[in-house]
C-alpha cells in the first residue's frame, strides 16, 4: 500500500485511497498543514529526515563521483518528501473525482515555470496549476506568489479544465502542503515541473499513481501517439512487433497514454493487485 | 532505490516444453520480453530443426521485469511454465 | 574520443578508416588470451553459461548487492572490451558511408530477435540484421546461426535497405566481432535487441555507462525554431531520451541519455533536429 | 533491503562549474533569454525573499528583485547556447 494510504486512507471509502478520504479535504486540515509532532507519524518516514539537504547535494556527489554520499542524500531527500512536501500522480479519472471533493479551487500561474522557464502565467487562459483548499482564500496577501491572481472555478469548470489541459498532454499530480493537506493540483511535464525532474532524473519526489498502464497487444496499432505522451521515458514503439512497449517498472501511471489512444488499446491497472509492482512506489 | 522486493521465481520444466521455437507463444506475449529461446547444441554445416524434441531451449532471463501477469500461463499449451510469486 | 577511434581512428572515426575492412582483420577476431564469451565463462555453447552476465546481475538486483552488481557489470563490460565484441550507435550517414568501405554485406536473420520473440526471419524481405566482411562467405558452415541463409546486397541495395529500416525506426548500431572486426551491422530496437536492452536498463544516472554499446558520435540536438512540436520524433526515440515538452510544444532531448542514432533527426518532416557532433559539446565528450 | 536502479547509481564525472555575475544579471525574470533558450533548463529564477513585501507583487523591472541561480549544472553539456544570448555577459562556464 502506499504511505498516505496507509496513513490517511479510510479502507470503507473510496477504495481506500487517501485522496478519496472526504476528511482529508476538510477544511481544518489546512491548520495541520506544516505538521506537528501527532502528525508526523510514520516512523518509516522519519527516519534518516534531514532537512539541510537538497537536490544541489545530490549534483555535488555526482561531480565528486561519491556514491555512498549520492545514495545517503537521495535517501534521506525521499524520507523528507513523504513527510509533507511529497505528492503524488492521478490519472484524468480520479483527479475529476478529488475536484468534486475539494474546495475552493481556483487556477493560479504555475510556481514551477515560472522559476525554471521564466514563464509567466497572466490570465485564467494562460494558467497552467490550480490551488486547492481553504488557503487559496488568502492568496492576496502573496500576490508574489500569485502572480496574476486567483480564477475560482466551480466543479465543473476545473473538470473540464482538468480534461484540457490531459489533452494537451500534461501529468496531474496532486502537491501536498504537510501530508495529508492537498496545496495544489499540478500540470506537469518533463524538465519544465521541478517535481516530475526530480523524480525521472534521481527518484526523489512524488510517488508513483495506484496505477500502471497496460498495452492490449490485440487492439494497439502502433499509432506511436502513446509515445509522444509519456513524460517518463517508460513508453517506447516496440518496431519488430509494431507495438507500443511500456516498462511497467518505471511506469507512473499518469494515464496519458491511457487517455491519447485512439484505439482505446491502452488500460490502467490497479498497481496494488500486481504482486510485482504492489511496492514500487517511486 | 526502485522498492525492495524479491523477483518472481519462474520455473520452465522442459519435460513438458519441449519445441520453444515451434511453439513461442510465450515469448511472443510477454509484454517485457523476459524470455529466451537457444539452439541448444549449435552444429557446424547442421541448421537445428524446431520441430524435433529439445532442439532448442527455453529460458527465463529477466524475472528482473516480470510483472506476474500471468499471459505466459495462459497462452503455454503444455502448462511448463510456474511462476512463484515470492 | 572513444577508445576505439583511439586504438583504430587514425585520427579520425575508427569505422571510416578503410584499414578496419582489410581483408585480413577477420583473422584477428579473438585475440589471444580473451575470455571466450561476454560472461567470462571457459564454454559459451552451454546456454546457462552463455545468459550468465546478466543473469547474475538480475540476482544482484534482488540481494540488493549494490558491489556485486558493478562488480559483475564492470566484468561484463572489461570481458567485452577484451573480446572486441562491443558495439556502437551509428547514423543513417554514417552507416551509409560504412556500407561503402565494406565488403560483402548480406542481409541475415536478427540474433536477437529469434532469441527475444522467437522470430523466425526467412528471406530478404524479413531480414533485419545485415552481416559484414569477408567471415560473411563462410555462413554456409553454419546453417543454424544464418537460419534461412545470407542475401549478399551490393552497396547501393544496403544503402536502400538501410534507409528502409531507418523509416520504420530501428536504430543502426555496429557489432564488433573481434575489434575492430565488423562483423555485423545491426538494425534494433528496445526490448528485442540484447545489446539496447543492455544499455537502457543497465546505466546509471543520467543513463551512463550500460553494456556493451558505445553512444555513438553525434547527439540530437533540437532547434527550437523549426520544431513545431509535432511529436513524430517522440515515437521514434528508443532510448527515453526524447520527451514532449508540453509546456513550450518542443521536443525535449536529454543529451545525457541520447545515443546519437539519428533516428529523430531523420524523423523530423521539418528538418528542425540536428545531429552535433559530441566532441563539439566539451561536457559529452567523455560521455560513451 | 534495496534494488539499485539506474538512477541510484552514479558514474562519477567532473561537471562544469557555471557562475553569473549578478552585478551584470540584475533583471532575469525581466529578461529570461537564458532560461528559455537551455535546452536542457539548467537554470532557475526566483524572487529575492528578503525584498518581498506582504501584499506586494514583485517588479521585474526592478534591480535584484529576481535573481537567476544554477539548479542543473548536471545537465549542462556547455553548448553556451545562453553565452550567446545573454545580452550583458554575466555567465560563465568553466569546463572542468
Amino acid at each position: 500500500m502506499c504511505w498516505y494510504c496507509e496513513q490517511y486512507g479510510d479502507p470503507e471509502i473510496g477504495d481506500g485511497l487517501w485522496y478519496l478520504n472526504p476528511y482529508n479535504h476538510a477544511r481544518n486540515m489546512y491548520k495541520l498543514r506544516m505538521p506537528d509532532e501527532a502528525f508526523k507519524g510514520a516512523e518509516v518516514a522519519r527516519e534518516g529526515r534531514q532537512t539541510d539537504i537538497s537536490i544541489a547535494d545530490l549534483i555535488d556527489a555526482i561531480d565528486e563521483g561519491d556514491q555512498g554520499k549520492y545514495t545517503r542524500v537521495q535517501r534521506a531527500l525521499q524520507a523528507n518528501m513523504g513527510e509533507g512536501g511529497g505528492g503524488q500522480v492521478v490519472p484524468l479519472e480520479d483527479s475529476d473525482k478529488i475536484l468534486e471533493l475539494c474546495s475552493p479551487l481556483g487556477l493560479m500561474a504555475c510556481h514551477c515555470r515560472k522559476g525554471v522557464r521564466a514563464i509567466e502565467e497572466r490570465s485564467e487562459l494562460e494558467m497552467t496549476c490550480m490551488g486547492m483548499g481553504v488557503g487559496m482564500l488568502k492568496w492576496e496577501r502573496w500576490p508574489e506568489n500569485y502572480k496574476g491572481g486567483v480564477n475560482f472555478l466551480n466543479i465543473e469548470e476545473a473538470k473540464e479544465w482538468n480534461h484540457k489541459m490531459d489533452k494537451k498532454g500534461f501529468v496531474h499530480i496532486l502537491m501536498l502542503f504537510g501530508a495529508p493537506f492537498i496545496g495544489g493540483f499540478c500540470q506537469c511535464d518533463y524538465t519544465d515541473c521541478y517535481a516530475i525532474r526530480r523524480a525521472v532524473d534521481f527518484g526523489v519526489g512524488p510517488i508513483k499513481s495506484h496505477y500502471v498502464a497496460e498495452v492490449d497487444y490485440d487492439l494497439c496499432n502502433g499509432c506511436g501517439m502513446c509515445a509522444q505522451r509519456c513524460q517518463f521515458g517508460s513508453l517506447k514503439i516496440e518496431i519488430t512487433t509494431q507495438k507500443a512497449y511500456i516498462d511497467q517498472f518505471t511506469c507512473f501511471g499518469c494515464g496519458l497514454c491511457e487517455t491519447g489512444c485512439s484505439k482505446g488499446a491502452i488500460k490502467l491497472l490497479d498497481r496494488t493487485r500486481i504482486p510485482a509492482l504492489a511496492e514500487v512506489w517511486r | 532505490m526502485v522498492s525492495a522486493r524479491k523477483f518472481p521465481k519462474i520455473t520452465i520444466d522442459q519435460e513438458r516444453c519441449t519445441v520453444p521455437f515451434l511453439c513461442k507463444k510465450c515469448l511472443q506475449i510477454c509484454p517485457t520480453a523476459i524470455f529466451s529461446v537457444h539452439g541448444v547444441k549449435e552444429e557446424r554445416l547442421k541448421e537445428l530443426d524446431p520441430r524435433i524434441d529439445g532442439s532448442y531451449v527455453l529460458s527465463a532471463q529477466r524475472l528482473d521485469k516480470c510483472t506476474v501477469c500471468n499471459r505466459c500461463l495462459d497462452v503455454c499449451p503444455v502448462d511448463a511454465i510456474k511462476i512463484q510469486v515470492p | 574520443m572513444c577508445y576505439l577511434c583511439e586504438e583504430y581512428g587514425a585520427g579520425g572515426l575508427w569505422y571510416l578508416n578503410p584499414e578496419n575492412y582489410a581483408r585480413n582483420m577477420y583473422t584477428l577476431r579473438l585475440p589471444d588470451g580473451a575470455p571466450k564469451s561476454a560472461a567470462g565463462a571457459e564454454t559459451s555453447g552451454d546456454i546457462a553459461e552463455r545468459a550468465k552476465g546478466i543473469v547474475d546481475l538480475v540476482v544482484a538486483m534482488e540481494q540488493g548487492d549494490r558491489d556485486g552488481y558493478e562488480t559483475i557489470k564492470g566484468q561484463m563490460n572489461e570481458n567485452r572490451r577484451q573480446r572486441g565484441t562491443e558495439g556502437q550507435v551509428v547514423s543513417l550517414e554514417d552507416g551509409d558511408k560504412i556500407l561503402e568501405l565494406c565488403s560483402p554485406v548480406g542481409l541475415m536473420a536478427c540474433v536477437c530477435r529469434k532469441g527475444a520473440r522467437a522470430i523466425d526471419e526467412r528471406n530478404e524481405l524479413e531480414y533485419t540484421c545485415m552481416g559484414m566482411g569477408v567471415g560473411m562467405l563462410k555462413w554456409e558452415r553454419w546453417p543454424e546461426r544464418y537460419k534461412g541463409g545470407v542475401t549478399f546486397v551490393s552497396i547501393e541495395e544496403a544503402k536502400e535497405w538501410n534507409h528502409r529500416m531507418d523509416k520504420r525506426g530501428f536504430v543502426h548500431l555496429l557489432m564488433l566481432a573481434g575489434a575492430p572486426y565488423i562483423g555485423g551491422f545491426c538494425q534494433c530496437d528496445y526490448p528485442d535487441c540484447s545489446a539496447i536492452r543492455r544499455v537502457v536498463d543497465f546505466g546509471s544516472v543520467g543513463s551512463f555507462g550500460g553494456i556493451g554499446t558505445l553512444k555513438g558520435h553525434q547527439v540530437a540536438q533540437v532547434d527550437y525554431d523549426g520544431c513545431n512540436g509535432c511529436g513524430i520524433c517522440a515515437q521514434r526515440c528508443q532510448f527515453g531520451a526524447l520527451k514532449f515538452e508540453v509546456t513550450s510544444g518542443k521536443a525535449n532531448i536529454d543529451q545525457f541519455v541520447c545515443y546519437g542514432c539519428g533516428l529523430c533527426h531523420t524523423g523530423c518532416p521539418r528538418g528542425a533536429i540536428k545531429l552535433l557532433d559530441r566532441t563539439s559539446l566539451p561536457a559529452l565528450v567523455e560521455v560513451w | 533491503m534495496t534494488i539499485p536502479a539506474g538512477r541510484d547509481i552514479i558514474t562519477p564525472r567532473r561537471l562544469p562549474k557555471i557562475t553569473i555575475d549578478r552585478e551584470k544579471c540584475t533583471v532575469p525574470f525581466l529578461c529570461k533569454k537564458c532560461l528559455q533558450i537551455c535546452p536542457t533548463a539548467v537554470f532557475n529564477v526566483l524572487s529575492v525573499t528578503a525584498r518581498a513585501e506582504r501584499l506586494k507583487e514583485m517588479d521585474p523591472r526592478i534591480d535584484g528583485n529576481y535573481q537567476l541561480t544554477i539548479l542543473r549544472r548536471d545537465k549542462c553539456m556547455v553548448c553556451n547556447k545562453c553565452l550567446e544570448v545573454c545580452p550583458v555577459d554575466a555567465i560563465e562556464i568553466e569546463v572542468p
